[in-house]
């Protein structure tokens, strides 16, 4: 366990330290680091940070917004995915609908949220929630269709109802890839949190980074982009902690 | 939105690195002046009123919040203005007007056109062929469009700071933008001025724009509005060092851009009127943004509304800044006056600058000094536009050095010399 | 219950695995139905627990035609049908949890069954935990806790060594005597056919209805 | 099958009738539609979109960043999943580094990849890369762990090397979640369409679509969102298509 | 090849199942391993494959310790080991692909194969489409289109109808006595086990090497 965690954390500083050394001496093989700027650069802006109020309430108001839209992405886009996996009439009606939709790039919905909802932060939340519902409701549905069909026999010749059908074994049965979709929602909710504060205007770790960017602030953009990597990375974790403890039956579960 | 019912909520868009609408945005807000008149006009009236305050990158989100009824008054540049009336113009009452002015140049220097300091490139001819970032619909296109006067260039359409990274990156050769990207790349070292916009002589403005709906419904709110907005832009005069350094702290920019633009004889003259060659010039530009997208005809006259103004302030067509550089000129012992010749000298450590008659006296100054400067700025002896001396092209003219923004400009003058050449002649 | 198939043909997609089945079984008794391996006695059990439709013909239980599952007839799988995330107790319970039978009830009872078919202990074990032949008894112990009125078992005993084999038969037996359930059962054990079967169909041979007697022939050739 | 179709065009029909509705009354409950451009506005504006050379130009160009970042994306994002999940060294070295750039939205990504990458073309196919490419991963990775271990122990007696686990085993038995993670990543390299083409600065259907916005072009803006849907739409089902016949095995697939 | 395993002790996590085992076959011997459910049969099958490492003891074939799999030695799994994405012909098929048979050459031996076990016409069906005797026949078509040295069958005849059973019993046994394949086969049918092994072996039961004529009381009690 001890040489896992140690593996880790060489990873992470064996990849600071290249970062360092690419922008620091400036290389330019075909990818150009001149510009960007240093590890060392981006730690001490990240350490000023941790020092202000504002950066605390920036991750206070965009972790409440990504929780938020994720939660109701979690519940409708697992519902829905189900859904559409498991009825075909239902799926022909909602599908062609949802397929239109999907490839809509969370930017492009600022000015539709902007104009749809009465207030920002409705509108935030919504973009949030439409970024990670997608990879819920997709992922969920695969899994549900790719279900062996013995399991569900068997519930239904135990007199199992359509009901108890879904809760007993097509959730569970279908948990592993429900939480991959999860774990990539998560993700992609993080990936739209820029586009979706960019209607804010006020707070939020995604408007101060773009907020950075309008400046030319390379470091105050790094600082953002870490500071969304890292928030996305112990949210994920979360997901991906849960989903392995309601996977545990699983045999690759069982060996990581 | 989202008001108690007792409470007058009023939300204000701005954008903060727009340093040319500091007096309706972040000047404003870091001043409390809106509030302090709100709570005071709240006694009277028995109303409480709460102001949000809200920072955007570009004018069209808060146009969008004005068509969503959500952003009640809002700044932004003469292009996005133009943009925002014709939107809302199909909603009729339920539209925007245009209020006032924040700050304008009569001679359109706010946009400039820069490129890498190891361009070649002399002229906007010489960009031929060549990418040119800028955003189409800003008032930094505007001025690229009319100055590149039929030469072929590649417009490659991005936001301000996408251009800024693509110019670093060698992605685009030149940038055309509006103000504080020009200075701020500039003083970063990280472009040179190519174009100046005054030389195009057509004035570009920043203005205040108001749904009116809610203009109609609380009158009283947009007139303590425009008050505060004067009380900042007498603040910006009266106090521009400390104005800059505050607008500075709130956005990021460097304290010594801001100063560029909204010091004394500053690219940017802080005035509410809507003066008639304001007018004039926006309704010039109507058929230009019209070339650019599928933007329909603005009626200017109907969209600019100088009622509520009229009511707070009288106006003034005067053209002259307001701010000027004054004092005595500590080198050369006579007063300052003149301010197509004045310029200022900031050293490190001092919480002040100080005024030089002429760029001359200003290098003499300098030298003797024998300080670490943190800023020295010199009007263009052909436009006035402020400029940084560092950074400006020099040509000796008799025992006189005359600064330049443009190395073009300077060329048609004589020998070119760089600041530290002049330096030394001084 | 009784069981009464008329004129049945079922089978995947285009092609008819039963063509025209006819087979009656009485209430309370036991059915053993034989056969070459893919003559389809698989599939007969999935039409008659209503998993597969027929295509023709009818099924008939206790007069009702058979649509869709019920949890009077319980179908014990060939290949077993545990759900791989619940523990022994948990598939067991299953059955008992469908029925809304209270958490600690069901506990009790589901573990009394497994107990009986000798997984006492194992209670905890998820079913890739356990071995082939321990599998098959939780299906059974699964199948004993749902208390079907008719039980289809397809090779329910397969996996099992003789002792323990035996000791199922036993249990198995005992209980559905005892509560009359009607049952088919699928077997390749000759020896198992005829010491358990009232009757013993030999299917894949134009669906004869044999005697005790006549069935070692028939199916040893 | 007619029945299907049938059912398809009434759901989309009615999706569109739904909006024309509610935006042409201008209804206000909660939801607030009276600023949306109606159904008929953008249908008038995509029609004469259709006539025009340049439409065409930037579908082209759109299609060609997104196929290569796709494509990129496929290959890498699915080696590095199968590598991750099946490695336990390689997981904890790259595990670590991955997770903290999956969150990193593509938009905060703008900056990097023009100062990274010598050509603007190579920027935007870099963003869509990374957008398409951590579902791939992380999907991949789930559907690894999720095997069963019985085919791997087979192919193992069988004499199967490492690598033939690898190829006979792993990458088939993992398809169907492959293939929902392909399916997710194509949509999130969609999402990701307009804050790549930012870069752009010419053409494509992102770039044209943020340039509508930032001229408060609301028909412009929904054409643009129309048309990433359909192209989405599009894309994704030749994916699918694929994924369905990849695995027509599978008992869910025989069903729909 | 010949098996000699001294003292093997092997289990899952914690739980030892094995616990000093001591066996020996010998080349082209056929032994059989009986024992109750659960006694550990599956898991030594595993262990002398390679798949499940012991925790102590060694396990020699042709006096070389074993680590990991070979293709010399297979083994035939209780619940099929087929690949659900292979038709039958394609599953037999693949022991000879990760030899490198050309695809025309494999294919042909791959169809000998199957029609041996009685499934031609079978050949493009996927698992799925098999009833559970098919499929035990396809895994055994597949383990001996393996061609190994050592052969470890886990109940390969579990699903199949007596004439099927016997079937394949004989073309088994003639094709193992034939190549010389040393052989371990685990049942739980004691008449099969007496009439095919060389020497029968209880597990659970301290490891007796026990004589035909023993096995009889041994195992039914
Ligand atoms: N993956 C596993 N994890 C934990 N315990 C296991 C696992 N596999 C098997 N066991 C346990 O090991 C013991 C022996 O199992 P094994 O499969 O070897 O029995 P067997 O003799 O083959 O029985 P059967 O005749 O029923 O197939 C059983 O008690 C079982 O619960
Ligand atoms: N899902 C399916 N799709 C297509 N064909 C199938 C399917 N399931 C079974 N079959 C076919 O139906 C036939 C009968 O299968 P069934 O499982 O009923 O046989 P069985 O009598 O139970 O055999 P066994 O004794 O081997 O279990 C076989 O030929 C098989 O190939
Ligand atoms: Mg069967
Ligand atoms: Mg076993």
């Amino acid at each position: 366990m001890a040489r896992r965690w140690v593996l880790r954390v060489v990873s992470l500083a064996a990849g600071l330290l290249l970062w360092q050394v690419l922008t620091a001496s400036g290389v330019r093989l075909w990818l150009r680091f001149d510009q960007l700027p240093t590890a060392v650069e981006v730690a001490e802006r990240f350490a000023r940070q941790l020092t202000r109020a504002e950066f605390y309430g920036d991750l206070g108001s965009s972790l409440a917004r990504i929780g938020l839209g994720f939660l109701l992405a979690a519940v409708v886009g697992t519902a829905l995915g189900v859904v559409v996996a498991r009825s075909r009439v239902l799926g022909d009606l909602v599908q062609p609908l949802l397929e239109v939709v999907r490839p809509i790039p969370a930017i492009a919905l600022v000015p539709i949220a902007i104009l749809l909802f009465p207030t920002d932060e409705q509108g935030i939340v919504f973009i949030t929630f439409v970024a990670a519902f997608f990879p819920i409701l997709v992922s969920t549905r695969h899994a549900v269709r790719a279900l062996p069909t013995t399991w569900e026999d068997a519930l239904r010749t135990m007199g199992g109802s359509r009901r108890q059908v879904l809760v007993r074994v097509v959730l569970p049965g279908a948990l592993p890839g429900v939480f991959g979709g999860l774990s990539v929602g998560m993700g992609v909710a993080w990936i739209c949190v820029i586009s979706a504060e960019m209607i804010s205007g006020r707070y939020g770790v995604g408007y101060r980074t773009w907020q950075a960017y309008t400046v030319v602030d390379y470091p105050g953009v790094v600082v953002g982009m870490v500071t969304i990597g890292l928030l996305g990375r112990v949210t994920a974790g979360v997901v991906e902690l849960l989903g392995r403890r309601a996977t545990r039956w699983l045999p690759g579960e069982a060996r990581s | 939105g989202g008001a108690a019912s007792d409470e007058v909520a009023v939300v204000v868009g701005y954008q903060s690195k727009t340093i040319n609408t500091v007096t309706a945005g972040t000047l404003l807000r870091e001043l409390g002046y809106f509030e302090r008149r709100l709570d005071a006009l709240g006694q009277r009236t028995g109303t409480r009123y709460r102001v949000t305050w809200q920072d955007y990158d570009t004018g069209a989100p808060i146009t969008a919040q004005m068509v969503a009824g959500r952003v009640d008054i809002g700044s932004m540049g003469d292009f996005p203005l133009l943009i925002n009336g014709s939107r809302t113009q199909d909603m009729g009452d339920e539209g925007t007007r245009m209020v006032s002015v924040t700050g304008y140049n009569a001679r359109g220097a706010l946009n400039m056109v820069v490129v890498r300091p190891d361009s070649t490139a002399k002229a906007l001819s010489d960009l031929r062929g060549q990418k040119v970032s800028t955003s189409v619909g800003s008032a930094g296109h505007g001025t690229l469009v009319r100055a590149l006067d039929g030469t072929e260039v590649v417009v490659e359409n991005q936001q301000p700071s996408v251009g800024a990274s693509a110019l670093q990156g060698g992605g685009v050769a030149a940038l055309s933008q509006f103000v504080a990207w020009p200075g701020q790349l500039v003083f970063a070292g990280q472009a040179k001025l190519l174009y100046d916009g005054a030389a195009l002589d057509h004035p570009t403005l920043h203005g205040v724009v108001v749904r009116k709906p809610f203009a109609d419904a609380r009158p009283e709110v947009l007139a303590e509005f425009l008050r505060a907005q004067l009380d900042a832009t007498r603040y910006l005069h009266a106090n521009p060092l400390a104005a800059a350094e505050s607008v500075a702290a709130a956005t990021g920019l460097p304290p010594e851009v801001v100063y560029l633009y909204n010091g004394p004889n500053g690219i940017a003259t802080f005035d509410l009127s809507l003066k008639s060659v304001l007018r004039e010039a926006l309704r010039d530009d109507v058929p230009l943004l019209r070339s650019i997208g599928d933007i329909a005809e603005l009626d200017v006259d109907r969209f600019i509304d100088d009622g509520p103004l009229k009511a707070v302030y009288e106006g003034t067509e005067d053209l002259a800044n307001p701010a000027r550089i004054t004092g005595e000129d500590p080198v050369c012992g006579v007063p300052v006056a003149d301010p197509a010749a004045a310029g200022e000298v900031w050293f490190a450590g001092e919480s002040a600058t100080r005024p030089a008659a002429t760029p001359d006296c200003l290098l003499k100054q300098v030298k003797q000094a024998g300080k670490q400067v943190r800023a020295a700025y010199v009007p263009d002896a052909a436009t006035g536009t402020r400029w940084f001396a560092e950074h400006a092209h020099w040509v000796r003219d008799g025992d006189r050095f005359l600064p330049f923004a443009t190395e073009a400009e300077a060329a048609k003058r004589g020998a070119v010399l760089t600041y530290a050449q002049a330096l030394a002649g001084a | 219950m009784s069981v009464r198939i008329e004129g049945l043909t079922a089978g995947y997609g285009r092609s008819a695995v039963l063509r025209g089945l006819d087979l009656v079984v009485a209430e309370g008794e036991l059915l053993v139905v034989v056969g070459p391996s893919g003559c389809g006695k698989s599939t007969l059990l999935r039409v008659v627990a209503g998993l597969l439709p027929g295509t023709a013909g009818r099924v008939l239980v206790d007069g009702v035609p058979v649509r869709g599952t019920s949890r009077d007839r319980a179908l014990v799988f060939q290949d077993d049908g545990l759900l791989p995330w619940r523990d022994a107790l948990r598939n067991v319970e299953l059955p008992l949890a469908l029925r809304g039978v209270p958490r600690a009830e069901r506990r009790v009872r589901a573990r009394g069954w497994l107990d009986r078919v000798g997984l006492a202990g194992f209670e905890r074990h998820l079913p890739r935990e356990l071995s082939g032949g321990m599998r098959q008894r939780v299906q059974l112990a699964r199948t004993l806790a749902q208390e079907p009125r008719l039980v289809l078992m397809d090779e329910p005993f397969g996996a099992l060594d003789a002792r323990t084999r035996s000791a199922m038969q036993e249990l198995v037996m005992a209980v559905l005597r005892e509560t009359g359930t009607t049952t088919i059962f699928v077997t390749h054990d000759v020896d198992e056919a005829v010491r358990l079967g009232d009757r013993v169909v030999v299917l894949g041979a134009g669906e004869v209805d044999v005697r005790r007697e006549a069935i070692l022939a028939a199916v040893m050739g």
